[in-house]
C-alpha cells in the first residue's frame, strides 16, 4: 500500500514517535524533528493535491469495521470542498513550528508531537469520505488542543482549554446522534441489507428518500449544534476568545487556521446536502444569526485592549462572512464562502503568527504598551500591514475575493429571489455585511495605528524622548536619541520568522490575483450541493413554516430532552455468518 | 385445591418470616443482632422455596435451601471475625460508630440521645458544699448509648 | 453431574485448585511471590478453558454446536459463557499481577489466594445455566470480597469499608434468593431453560397470574442492582472504594459488574420471556438515574477513588442502556435478532469498561507504594512530568472512558448508541412511544457523556497542567507496570480495530437463545 | 510605432515594475538612487499614454459603432458559470464573469497622460524636496505604486474592478499620509482617510451589487453575447435602459455611485479627509490631493454619465451636492491661516464646481466638468508645488501668519505661485477663466428653465468670488508685505534647489497655455467616447462651442473684484482685516468658519462616540450574558450534583433504608402499572 495517502496521514504519527525519541534530551533536537517531519508531510500532502488537481487522484478505501450488517471503511478521498482545506493544514503546521521555534522551551517533544497529533486530525478529517472516520478525527483534534492550550498557554490556560474541549464535546456529542439517526434512516430505506457509512452513498440515498420535514428538522439542530460551536457562530462563540488568547502561538494559528473551518466544511458536507428541506427552513434564522455575527463580532473586537483577543472576535466577524457565503444558498455566495475559509486561515493565522512573534520580542498583549513597532522592526511591520489588509478585504489580496463574492451572492439572494416576507431583513442583512467590512477596516487600522505607528513606546523601557511636535512642523531627518536599555537586542525578522511567514503572502497575493485557480476546482463539488439546495429552496413554501429563532438555538437541543416522533429501523444482524469474518 | 391453598399459607409465613428480618437488619444497631435479623430473611426465603419445592413435586427447592443455608455459614463465619476485629477497635458492637467514609460536605452523625426514663424526675439544682469536688458520672463520659 | 460436565469445569477447579494451593502453602512458607503462583495458576485455567472450548474432552455425540439443550446439569457452554469466562481470565489476571507487591500488612498468601477464589466466582456465573449453581457463583465472589477488603489495609477506613460492604451484601443477597424463590416457584424448575420453555408455553398452575413474575423481576433486578450499583443500590459503592486499597477498588468496580450482568441477562432477558413490557421499562428508568447521578456526584469528589467509583456508577448507567434496548427489542413478535444489537453491545462495552478500569487502577497502585497508595486528586498533581509514561497511561484510560474516539470507549458507546437509536419494536405495535423512550435515552447518554468528560479532563488536567504537590514514590510493583501497559495496550488495539470484538460480543449473544425456530406461543393470560 | 494594446499594457506595468524593483531593492542598494527608476517608468509612461493619444484621436468611428473604444483582456479573474440572477428583463442565467480588461478610449487617454505627466513633475520635485530622508526609497515606491493604480483604475473596463483599483489607491493615500509614520497625526490622517473612503465605497459597493442585479454583468464593454453595462448594444438603442432599470432603481444606482464618488473626491458628506491628508509629504498633496486620486470621482460620473442621465433627480442631486460643497469650502478656506489646508480646501471646492457642471445633465456640462478637472489639474499642482517649495525653505512651517514677503528670498516661487493663484481666480488668458467660464455656463444654460439651477448659478458665482479672493489672501500674505522669517529659519531661508524649481515652471507653463490651446478641441476629442457619445448623453445635436460673452465678463469682474478686497485688506498694515476679523469673532461666524464648520467634531459625535460606546457595550454583553448563558449550562450538572451529594451520609442503616425503599418503589410501580 504505497499509497500515499496512507503516507500523508502516517507521517504525523510517526514523527510523534520520533519527536519524542529525538526530543527527550533537548528542545534543539525535537524542534528539527518535528520541522523535517512536517515538511516531508507537506511534500506528500501536495503531492496528493496536486494529484487530485491533475485529474488522477489517490483514495483508500479498506475495510475497518464491517460485517454483515454494518459497514464503516476506512475510506479517504480528496474533493472540491476539501483539496485546498487538505494543503493548507499540512502548510499552516509547518508555519506553527516555525512560529514556536524559540517559544517552546519546556517539554518541547510533548509540545512538538501534539502538534504532528494535531495535523494528522486535520488532514484526516478532510479527506475523511466515511462519516464515523470524520468523527473520529473531529473528535481526535480536540485531545492535542486541549494539551497545547493547557500546558503551554498562558494565565488562564487551564480553564480555557476545559472550557474548549467540554463546549466543543458537547456539540459534537449531539452532532454524533444526528449521523447515526442519519445512518440507520438510510439503512430503514434502502432495504436494510448494509449500513452505509460512505457521505457519497448517503447523499445519493437521502436524494432518492428524503427524510420526512420535521426529523429533518430535528436533526438539522443536532448537527447544528456541533457544527456551529466549531465555527463558531454568533450566540455560541465565547469559547474562541478565551482558547485564542490562552493559546501558545502554534495552537493560535492552527486553531485559526483550520480547526474553524471544521464546522462550515461540516455544513457543506453534511447539513446542506444531505437535510436540504431543513436547511432552507433554517436559512432565515442562520442568516441572521451570521449577520449579527459580522456585526457583534467586530463592534466587540473594536473595545478589545488586547491584540489576540481583538483578532479572535475578527474570526468571529470573518467566519460570520462564511456563514452568510453559504447560506445564501447560491453558486456566488457559496464559493466565496469556500474561498473565505482559505483566505481567512491564511489572513488570520498570518496576524496570529505576528503577534506571536511581538509577544516573543515584548511579552505583552496589551495594544497599551506597545507603540511605534515600525521603527524597530520594520519588516515585521510590513508583514503585518500585509496580513491586516488581508483581512479586510482589500482588493488584490485574497480577503476581497472572497468578500466581494459573498456580498454579491447575499445581495442577489436578498434583492432578486427571496420570499416577499424575508425580503427586508435578508436586505439589512446584507447592508450588514457590507458595513461590516467598513467596521473591519476601523478596528484593524486602529490596531496597527496604535501599535506600529506613532511615536516608539516599549514596555519596560521608558518611552523616548518624544520628537519635536509643531503643529505642521516634525523632525523627520534624525531622530531622538532613543535611550531605551534592555530593547536594543529586539532584532527585526529573521530568516526563520521570514520563512514562516513568505508561503502565506504568496498565497494570498496569488488568490488576490487570480482567484479562478482556486475557485474553478471547487466549483464541481460545490455546485452539486448548490443544486440539492436549489430543489429544495424552490419547492419551500415560505408562509406556512413560521420558524422561531429560539427553537432553532442550539441551546435548546443541549438541555430539553427532544420528544419528537423519529421512525428509525433497528439493525438487523444476519444470523447465520455466511464465511469467515 | 387444598394443595395451592397450602402452599399459600406457607409462603404467607415465609413473606411475614422476610419482612420481619428485614425491618430487623433496618432498625437494630447491634451487628450480631443484625447478622440474625438477615439469617431470619433467609429462612423466610428457604421457608418458601420449600413449600415451592413441595407444591411442585420436585426437589430443585431444596437443593437451593442446602445451598442456602451452606452460604450463611460461611457469611456467619466470616461476621464472627469480623466483628471480633471492629469490637477490637471501638469497643462497642454499634454499627452507627462506622460512619467516617462519607461525602466530603456531610457532617458527623450526632446520636441523639432518646430521653431515657429518668426524664420523669428533674434534677433540682442543688448548692453543694464549697470545697468539694463534684464527682463526674462515669456515663456521661461516653458519648454513646451504652446498652445497645 | 456427570463426569463430562465436570470436564467442561475444569478451568476453575485449576481455578480453585491453585487458591486452595496457595492457602495450604502459604501458611507454611513465607516469602511473598505468591503472585507468580497465581498467575501460573491463571495461565493453566486459561489453557484448561482453550482446550474444552476445543471440545477435545466432548463425549462424542455433542459435536453439535454450542447448542446448550443437549448437556444436562447446571453448565450452560454456551459461546455466551465462553465469553464471560474468557473476559474473567482477562481481568482476574491483570488483578493478580497489580496484586503483586501488597502493602506490607497484608499477608500476601491469603490476598492473592482469595482474589482466586472470586475470579473463580465470576467464571462459574458465566457458566452457570441453574438457579442454584448462579447463587453459588454470585456468593463465591461477594464472600472473597468482604476477606480481601479487611485484608487490604487493616486501617480503620477498611475495616469501616468492609463491614459496610457485608451488611449491605447481605441484604441484596437475601432479596435475590426471594427473587429466585418467587421464579422457582412460578416454574416449578431451577434450570434456566426449562423455565424459559415453561414461561412461554405459559400454563399458569398458580393461578397467581402474572404476580408472581413481575414480583421476581423486580426482586431479581433489586438483588443484581447491588451487584451492578445501579442507582438506588450504589450507596455502597463511594464509600467502600474510598476506605480500601487501589487494587481492591479495582476489583470491586469490575468484577460484580461482570457478576452482575450476566446474571441479569441470563435471568431476566432470557429466562423470563413473558414480562419484556415491564422490564425495559424498569432497566430505562435505572439506566437514566444511574447514569445521570453516577455523572453528577462525580463532578464533585477530590478523592481519586471516590470519583472513579461514581465514573463506575455512571458506566454501569451506559450498560444498562444496552440491556433495556436488548429488553425492548425481546417481544415476542418481534425478530428476536434485535436483541443480540442491545446485550451485544453491553457485553462489548463491558469488555471495554472492564480492561480500562483494571488498567487505571493498576496505574494507580503503581504510582503509589505499598503502603502509602494515591488517596488524594492533588497527589496525582504534576505526575505528567514526574512519571510520564503512567500519567500518558492513566490519560489514554480517561479519554477512553470519556469515549474519545481514537480509543476502545468510543466504539463502546458507538455500539451503545446505535442499537438505542436503532431499537424497533415490534412491527405490528405502536412504535411511536418506544422510539420517543429510547431517543431521550440517547439524548440523555449523550448529554451525561459531555458531563462526564468534565471530570476525567478534571484527573488530566491536574497530572498535566499542575506542578507536583507531593512527591509520588512510584514502586507500585513491576507486576502493577506490567499489567498498566497490557491494558493500555489493549485499549488502543481495541480502538483501532474493534471490528473483531465487536462481531464476538454480537454473537455471544446471538448464543444466548437456541435458535429462534422455538414456537411462537400465545403470551400469558 | 507600438500596437495599441501593448500600449494599453504598458503605461501601468511600467510604474507598477519600478515601484516593484524600488521596493525591494531601495532599502539597501538603491537609497538615495531610489528616484531613477520611478522617474523614467513615469516619463515613459507619460510618453505611451501620448503615443496612445495619438492613435486612439485618429481612429475614425464607423457608423454603427458608438464611439471609439479599444478593449484587451489580460486573464480571468473568476468565473462562476450560471451564477443565476433570476429577473424578468434577463433571459439567460448570466454567469458571474470577471475579466481583467483594459479599454482605451478618447476619456481614459486624456485622463492617462494628465496623470503621467503630472506625476513624473512631482517625481522630480520630490527628488529635492524628500532628499535626505530615511524613507526615501519607501516614498518612491509608494508613488510608483499609486501610478500603476490610478492608470489601471482610469483604463479598467468592469465595475467590479473599477472598485478594485478604487480600494487601491485609497490604499496607497493611506500609505503615503501616513508616510511619516511617528507622527501620530500622520497616522490617525491616514487612517481618517482611509476610513472615510471606506464609508464612500460602502455606497459604491451596493451600486455595483445593483448594477449587476440589474444587469447581469459588471462589464463596460460587450464580451460576447453579453451586453456590458455601457456596452455598444445598450449605447445603440438607449430606450433599453428605461427598460431594464426603472423606477427606484434608476435613481438608487446613480446616487450610490456618486456617494462613492464623495468619498474619494472629498465632496461634501465625506469631505473631512481631505484637509487632514494634508499631514503627508507636500508631493504627495500635490500629486494625489490635488491632480489625480480626487478626480477620480469625476472620472466615473462621467464614465457612468448614461445611468446618471436617466433620472433627472439624480444629476440634480449631484449639481447641489458640487454647488454646495463649492460654496462650503470656499467659505472655509477664508479664514484658514495654513497654506496648504488652504489649497485643499480650494481643491474640495473645484471638485464641487466639476460635479456641479456633470450635474447639469447636459452635454457641454459634462466637458466642461471634465476640462475644468483637466485645467484644475496643473495649476492646482502647481499651487502645491509652490506651498512645498515655501515649507522647503521655511523649515517646515507653513502658518502664513509666521512669515510674509518671502517674493524677495524665492523669486522663482513667487512668481509660479502668482500664476497659479491667477490661474485659480480665473484671470483671462490663464487655464482657470476658460474652464470656469465653460461650466458656468453650462449652468447658466440649464438656469434657463427656472426651478434650483438658478440658485446654484448665484452660488457658483459668489464662489468664484471667494476662490479670487482667498487665493490672492493667500498670495499676499505669503510673499506680500515686510520680509519676515520664523527664528527656527535664521538667516538662511533660501530659493529651492533647481530640481525643485523647474517643476514650478514647466507647470506654470502649462497654467497659462493649457486652458486656450485645449477650449474646444479637448471637448470634441472627449465627446467620442462611447459613453458620452450615445444619443441618451447627447442628444441629436452633439456637441457645439460658443462663447459666452456675458459670463466671461461677470466672472472677469468677480474674479477682479476678489483681488482688490484682499489687496485692500492684506497689502499695506492689516488694520482693517484686524478689525473685521474681530468683528467676526463676535458675531462668532469667524469661528465658525476657522473651525471647518466643526464637522469633524460633529462627526466624531455622531458616529465615532456611539459605535465605541456600542463596542464597549457589546463586549460587555458577550462577557457577562452569552458567557454567563453557557456556564450556566455549565453549572447545571454541578448545582444537581450540590443537592445530590446529602444522600451519601455514611450511615450503614440509611443506605440500607434508601435501598429497601428503592425496591418499594419498585414493587409499587409493579402492582399500579398492570402493564405487560
Amino acid at each position: 500500500m504505497n499509497d500515499p495517502f496512507v503516507f500523508t496521514l502516517l507521517l504525523p504519527l510517526v514523527g510523534t514517535m520520533l519527536v519524542a525519541a529525538f526530543g527527550s534530551t533537548s528542545h534543539v533536537g525535537a524542534r528539527i524533528t518535528a520541522l523535517i517531519v512536517s515538511l516531508v508531510t507537506l511534500l506528500f500532502a501536495s503531492r496528493v493535491t496536486l494529484a487530485w488537481l491533475g485529474g488522477h487522484p489517490y483514495e483508500i478505501d479498506v475495510p475497518w469495521f464491517s460485517n454483515a450488517a454494518i459497514d464503516i471503511r476506512f475510506n479517504l478521498g480528496l474533493d472540491g470542498l476539501s483539496v485546498w482545506m487538505f494543503a493548507l493544514s499540512a502548510l499552516l503546521t509547518v508555519t506553527a513550528i516555525l512560529v514556536s521555534w524559540e517559544a517552546i522551551k519546556d517539554r518541547a517533544a510533548l509540545f512538538y508531537s501534539m502538534l504532528l497529533l494535531l495535523e494528522t486530525g486535520m488532514l484526516g478529517c478532510f479527506a475523511a469520505r466515511d462519516i464515523i472516520l470524520f468523527y473520529v478525527f473531529f473528535e481526535f483534534t480536540l485531545i492535542p488542543l486541549f494539551f497545547l492550550i493547557g500546558i503551554w498557554g498562558s494565565e488562564e490556560r487551564r480553564y480555557a482549554a476545559i472550557k474548549f474541549f467540554l463546549y466543543t464535546l458537547a456539540g459534537s456529542m449531539l452532532t454524533f446522534l444526528g449521523l447515526l439517526a442519519i445512518v440507520l434512516w438510510v439503512y430503514d430505506q434502502t432495504g436494510r441489507e448494509q449500513m452505509t457509512f460512505s457521505i457519497a452513498k448517503l447523499v445519493a440515498a437521502l436524494g432518492e428518500h428524503p427524510l420526512p420535514l420535521n426529523l429533518q428538522l430535528t436533526l438539522f439542530v443536532a448537527l447544528f449544534a456541533g457544527f456551529a460551536i466549531k465555527v463558531p457562530l454568533f450566540p455560541l462563540h465565547t469559547w474562541l476568545p478565551l482558547a485564542h488568547v490562552q493559546a501558545p502561538t502554534a495552537g493560535s494559528v492552527i486553531l485559526a487556521g483550520i480547526l474553524l473551518k471544521i464546522g462550515t466544511y461540516g455544513f457543506l458536507r453534511f447539513s446542506l446536502p444531505m437535510l436540504p428541506d431543513a436547511t432552507v427552513t433554517a436559512m432565515p434564522c442562520v442568516l441572521v444569526l451570521s449577520g449579527a455575527g459580522i456585526i457583534y463580532g467586530a463592534l466587540v473586537a473594536l473595545a478589545q485592549g488586547d491584540m489576540k483577543r481583538l483578532i479572535a472576535y475578527s474570526s468571529v466577524s470573518h467566519l460570520g462572512y462564511c456563514m452568510l457565503g453559504i447560506f445564501a444558498l447560491n453558486k456566488l455566495g457559496m464559493q466565496g464562502g469556500a474561498l473565505q475559509m482559505i483566505n481567512h486561515g491564511l489572513s488570520t493565522g498570518g496576524l496570529f503568527a505576528v503577534i506571536g512573534m511581538v509577544y516573543e520580542r515584548y511579552h505583552t498583549r496589551q495594544i497599551a504598551d506597545l507603540g511605534g513597532l515600525a521603527r524597530r522592526t520594520p519588516m515585521l511591520a510590513v508583514c503585518m500591514l500585509l496580513f491586516t489588509f488581508s483581512s479586510i478585504g482589500l482588493p488584490g489580496l485574497n480577503g476581497f475575493a472572497g468578500e466581494f463574492l459573498i456580498l454579491t451572492g447575499m445581495f442577489q439572494r436578498a434583492w432578486s429571489d427571496a420570499p416577499a416576507i424575508y425580503q427586508a431583513t435578508w436586505m439589512t442583512i446584507a447592508v450588514a455585511g457590507v458595513f461590516g467590512v467598513v467596521l473591519g477596516a476601523w478596528y484593524m487600522l486602529w490596531l496597527v495605528e496604535r501599535v506600529f505607528f506613532g511615536p516608539l513606546k516599549e514596555p519596560g523601557g521608558h518611552a523616548p524622548a518624544p520628537a519635536a511636535h509643531g503643529h505642521g512642523s516634525h523632525d523627520h531627518h534624525g531622530h531622538a536619541a532613543a535611550a531605551h536599555d534592555d530593547h536594543s537586542a529586539i532584532h527585526d525578522l529573521n530568516f526563520r520568522e521570514a520563512v514562516a511567514l513568505v508561503p502565506l503572502v504568496v498565497f494570498m497575493f496569488w488568490i488576490g490575483l487570480v482567484p479562478q485557480t482556486f475557485l474553478a476546482p471547487m466549483a464541481p463539488e460545490l455546485d452539486k450541493v448548490e443544486a440539492i439546495v436549489a430543489k429544495a429552496y424552490a419547492k419551500h413554501d415560505w408562509k406556512s413554516v413560521a420558524k422561531t429563532e429560539d427553537e432553532l438555538n442550539h441551546r435548546d437541543a443541549e438541555d430539553a430532552e427532544k420528544k419528537t416522533e423519529m421512525k428509525i429501523v433497528n439493525v438487523v444482524d444476519q444470523l447465520p455468518e455466511r464465511g469467515g469474518e | 385445591m387444598l394443595e395451592v391453598q397450602l402452599l399459600y399459607n406457607y409462603l404467607v409465613i415465609g413473606a411475614l418470616l422476610f419482612g420481619i428480618g428485614l425491618v430487623g437488619l433496618l432498625s437494630r444497631r447491634n451487628m450480631l443482632i443484625m447478622f440474625l435479623a438477615a439469617e431470619m430473611m433467609l429462612q423466610g426465603v428457604s421457608l418458601s422455596l420449600v413449600a415451592f419445592g413441595r407444591f411442585h413435586n420436585d426437589w430443585g427447592g431444596t437443593t437451593l435451601v442446602i445451598l442456602i443455608l451452606t452460604v450463611a455459614a460461611c457469611e456467619a463465619a466470616i461476621l464472627l471475625a469480623l466483628v471480633q476485629c471492629l469490637f477490637h477497635r471501638t469497643g462497642n458492637l454499634d454499627i452507627a460508630v462506622w460512619h467516617d467514609l462519607r461525602d466530603a460536605n456531610q457532617p458527623k452523625f450526632i446520636d441523639q440521645e432518646v430521653p431515657g426514663d429518668d426524664a420523669a424526675k428533674p434534677e433540682w439544682p442543688t448548692l453543694t458544699p464549697a470545697g468539694i469536688e463534684p464527682e463526674v458520672d462515669a456515663d456521661e463520659a461516653l458519648e454513646h448509648r451504652i446498652h445497645v | 453431574m456427570s463426569l463430562d460436565a465436570i470436564k467442561i469445569l475444569t478451568p476453575e477447579l485449576i481455578v480453585i485448585l491453585t487458591a486452595t494451593l496457595i492457602y495450604v502453602l502459604g501458611a507454611f512458607l513465607p516469602g511473598r511471590h505468591w503472585g507468580r503462583v497465581a498467575m501460573l495458576g491463571l495461565i493453566g485455567a486459561a489453557i484448561a478453558l482453550y482446550c474444552t472450548y476445543e471440545y477435545r474432552f466432548w463425549p462424542e455425540g455433542a459435536q453439535a454446536p454450542l447448542a446448550s439443550v443437549e448437556i444436562k446439569g447446571p453448565i450452560a457452554v454456551d459461546l455466551f459463557g465462553q465469553y464471560i469466562r474468557w473476559l474473567a481470565l482477562l481481568v482476574g489476571s491483570l488483578f493478580v499481577l497489580t496484586a503483586q507487591r501488597p502493602s506490607s500488612s497484608t499477608p500476601a498468601a491469603e490476598m492473592v489466594g482469595t482474589l482466586l477464589m472470586s475470579v473463580a466466582g465470576t467464571m462459574l456465573v458465566g457458566s452457570a445455566r441453574e438457579l442454584g449453581l448462579l447463587f453459588l457463583g454470585l456468593e463465591l465472589v461477594s464472600i472473597p470480597t468482604y476477606v480481601v477488603l479487611y485484608l487490604a489495609r487493616g486501617d480503620r477506613a477498611s475495616q469501616e469499608s468492609t463491614v459496610k460492604y457485608f451488611f449491605l451484601s447481605i441484604l441484596s443477597s437475601g432479596v435475590l434468593l426471594y427473587g429466585f424463590t418467587f421464579l422457582y416457584g412460578l416454574t416449578g424448575t431451577t434450570d434456566l431453560v426449562e423455565i424459559r420453555q415453561i414461561l412461554l408455553a405459559g400454563d399458569d398452575t398458580l393461578g397467581a397470574g402474572r404476580l408472581f413474575g413481575r414480583l421476581a423481576l423486580v426482586l431479581i433486578f433489586a438483588g443484581l442492582g447491588f451487584r451492578i450499583t445501579a442507582v438506588p443500590f450504589h450507596f455502597y459503592a463511594p464509600d467502600v472504594f474510598q476506605g480500601t486499597s487501589n487494587l481492591n477498588a479495582g476489583l470491586l468496580s469490575v468484577l460484580p459488574k461482570i457478576v452482575g450482568f450476566t446474571a441479569l441477562v441470563r435471568l431476566i432477558a432470557i429466562a423470563m420471556p413473558g414480562y419484556e413490557v415491564l422490564a425495559w421499562r424498569v432497566a430505562i428508568v435505572l439506566a437514566v438515574l444511574t447514569m445521570t447521578l453516577g455523572n453528577v456526584l462525580a463532578l464533585w469528589q477530590d478523592n481519586v477513588r471516590r470519583m472513579l467509583a461514581y465514573s463506575s456508577i455512571a458506566h454501569a448507567g451506559y450498560m444498562l442502556i444496552g440491556l433495556a434496548v436488548g429488553l425492548a427489542a425481546n417481544m415476542e413478535d418481534v425478530s428476536s435478532v434485535a436483541l443480540f444489537q442491545g446485550i451485544g453491545s453491553t457485553i462489548f462495552y463491558l469488555v471495554v469498561y472492564g480492561v480500562s478500569t483494571a488498567g487505571v487502577f493498576a496505574a494507580l497502585t503503581a504510582l503509589g507504594e505499598p503502603d502509602k497508595q494515591v488517596d488524594l486528586l492533588d497527589d496525582l498533581a504534576g505526575a505528567g512530568k514526574t512519571h510520564p509514561f503512567v500519567a500518558g497511561c492513566i490519560a489514554v484510560f480517561m479519554f477512553s472512558l470519556a469515549g474519545l474516539p481514537p480509543l476502545a470507549g468510543f466504539w463502546g458507546k458507538l455500539s451503545l448508541f446505535f442499537s438505542a437509536l436503532g431499537v424497533d419494536a415490534p412491527t405490528g405495535g405502536d412504535t411511536s412511544d418506544l422510539r420517543k423512550w429510547f431517543l431521550a435515552l440517547a439524548i440523555v447518554a449523550a448529554l451525561n457523556a459531555a458531563i462526564a468528560a468534565a471530570y476525567y479532563l478534571r484527573i488530566v488536567g491536574v497530572m498535566y497542567f499542575r506542578s507536583p504537590l507531593t512527591t509520588l514514590a512510584g514502586e507500585g510493583g513491576r507486576g502493577a507496570r506490567v499489567a498498566l501497559t497490557a491494558s493500555v495496550v489493549l485499549v488502543v488495539l481495541m480502538g483501532l480495530a474493534p471490528g473483531r470484538l465487536q462481531s464476538g460480543a454480537n454473537k455471544a449473544a446471538q448464543s444466548l437463545l437456541p435458535a429462534p425456530a422455538t414456537p411462537q406461543v400465545a403470551k400469558l393470560p | 510605432m507600438f500596437e495599441t494594446k501593448s500600449l494599453m499594457v504598458l503605461i501601468p506595468a511600467l510604474p507598477l515594475a519600478a515601484a516593484i524593483i524600488v521596493g525591494l531593492l531601495g532599502r539597501r542598494w538603491l537609497k538615495e538612487y531610489s528616484h531613477v527608476p520611478v522617474v523614467l517608468a513615469l516619463a515613459g509612461s507619460c510618453v505611451f499614454s501620448l503615443l496612445l493619444l495619438k492613435d486612439i484621436s485618429n481612429r475614425e468611428p464607423d457608423a454603427k459603432q458608438v464611439g471609439v473604444e479599444v478593449t484587451h483582456t489580460l486573464w480571468t479573474w473568476a468565473a462562476i458559470p450560471a451564477a443565476g440572477v433570476t429577473t424578468p428583463q434577463i433571459k439567460a442565467t448570466p454567469n458571474f464573469q470577471i475579466d481583467i480588461t483594459l479599454r482605451a478610449d478618447p476619456l481614459t487617454c486624456m485622463m492617462l497622460p494628465m496623470v503621467t505627466f503630472i506625476a513624473t513633475l512631482v517625481a522630480i520635485y520630490a527628488m529635492g524636496y524628500m532628499h535626505g530622508d530615511p524613507g526615501y526609497w519607501r516614498f518612491y515606491a509608494y508613488v510608483g505604486l499609486f501610478v500603476f493604480s490610478m492608470t489601471m483604475l482610469v483604463s479598467v473596463s468592469n465595475f467590479a474592478l473599477l472598485y478594485v483599483f478604487w480600494e487601491a489607491v485609497g490604499v496607497c493615500s493611506y500609505l503615503l499620509i501616513g508616510f511619516w509614520f511617528e507622527k501620530p497625526e500622520a497616522a490617525a490622517a491616514g487612517k481618517k482617510a482611509f476610513l472615510v473612503n471606506r464609508v464612500g465605497d460602502f455606497g459604491f459597493a451596493f451600486g455595483l451589487f445593483l448594477i449587476w442585479v440589474s444587469f447581469g454583468t459588471l462589464n463596460f464593454h460587450d464580451a460576447g453575447d453579453v451586453q456590458g453595462v455601457l456596452g455598444q448594444t445598450l449605447l445603440a438603442n438607449p430606450a433599453r435602459y428605461a427598460e431594464i432599470i426603472t423606477g427606484s432603481v434608476a435613481l438608487a444606482i446613480p446616487l450610490l455611485l456618486m456617494v462613492g464618488a464623495c468619498g474619494k473626491s472629498a465632496q461634501f458628506p465625506l469631505h473631512v479627509w481631505l484637509p487632514d491628508a494634508m499631514e503627508g509629504p507636500t508631493p504627495v498633496s500635490a500629486l494625489i490631493h490635488a491632480a489625480t486620486m480626487v478626480t477620480a470621482g469625476v472620472y466615473m460620473v462621467t464614465r457612468c454619465s448614461p445611468l446618471f442621465m436617466l433620472d433627472p433627480r439624480a444629476q440634480l442631486v449631484v449639481a447641489c451636492i458640487g454647488g454646495f460643497t463649492a460654496l462650503l469650502a470656499g467659505l472655509i478656506a477664508l479664514t484658514q491661516t495654513d497654506l496648504k489646508r488652504v489649497l485643499a480646501y480650494s481643491t474640495v471646492s473645484q471638485l464641487g464646481y466639476m460635479f456641479l457642471a456633470l450635474g447639469t445633465g447636459s452635454l457641454a456640462g459634462i466637458v466642461a466638468g471634465m476640462f475644468h478637472l483637466f485645467t484644475h489639474a496643473f495649476f492646482k499642482a502647481l499651487l502645491f508645488l509652490g506651498a512645498g517649495s515655501v515649507m522647503h525653505g521655511m523649515h517646515h512651517i507653513i502658518d502664513m501668519r509666521r512669515f510674509s514677503g518671502l517674493r524677495r528670498v524665492m523669486p522663482w516661487t513667487c512668481l509660479t505661485f502668482l500664476i497659479g493663484s491667477l490661474a485659480l481666480a480665473g484671470i483671462v488668458p490663464l487655464a482657470g477663466f476658460w474652464s470656469k467660464d465653460q461650466v458656468l455656463a453650462a449652468v447658466h444654460d440649464r438656469a434657463h428653465d427656472g426651478g434650483p439651477f438658478v440658485y446654484l448659478y448665484y452660488s457658483a458665482v459668489l464662489t468664484a468670488f471667494l476662490t479670487a479672493f482667498y487665493t490672492a489672501r493667500a498670495f499676499f500674505m505669503t510673499f506680500m508685505g515686510p520680509l519676515v522669517v520664523p527664528h527656527e529659519v535664521g538667516d538662511h531661508a533660501h530659493e529651492s534647489p533647481p530640481a525643485m524649481v523647474f517643476p514650478l515652471v514647466v507647470l506654470a507653463i502649462c497654467s497659462i497655455f493649457v486652458g486656450i490651446t485645449f477650449d474646444h478641441s479637448l471637448g470634441d476629442f472627449i465627446v467620442r467616447t462611447p459613453s458620452l457619445a450615445c444619443t441618451l448623453v447627447a442628444g441629436e445635436h452633439g456637441l457645439e462651442h460658443h462663447f459666452h460673452w456675458d459670463i466671461a465678463a461677470i466672472s472677469t469682474v468677480v474674479a477682479v473684484l476678489g483681488i482688490a478686497i484682499a489687496a485692500y485688506f492684506y497689502l499695506g498694515d492689516r488694520r482693517q482685516i484686524n478689525a473685521l476679523t474681530r468683528i467676526m469673532q463676535g458675531v462668532r461666524l469667524y469661528g465658525l468658519s476657522n473651525r471647518k464648520f466643526f464637522f469633524d467634531e460633529i462627526y466624531h459625535v455622531l458616529f465615532v462616540l456611539p459605535l465605541k460606546g456600542l463596542a464597549a457595550l457589546s463586549y460587555l454583553i458577550d462577557r457577562w450574558l452569552v458567557d454567563g448563558l453557557v456556564n450556566l449550562c455549565g453549572w447545571i450538572p454541578r448545582a444537581v450534583g450540590a443537592v445530590l451529594r446529602n444522600i451519601q451520609t455514611g450511615v450503614v442503616q440509611f443506605y440500607a433504608l434508601a435501598m429497601v425503599l428503592g425496591l418499594a418503589l419498585l414493587i409499587g410501580t409493579l402492582l399500579v402499572w398492570k402493564v405487560g
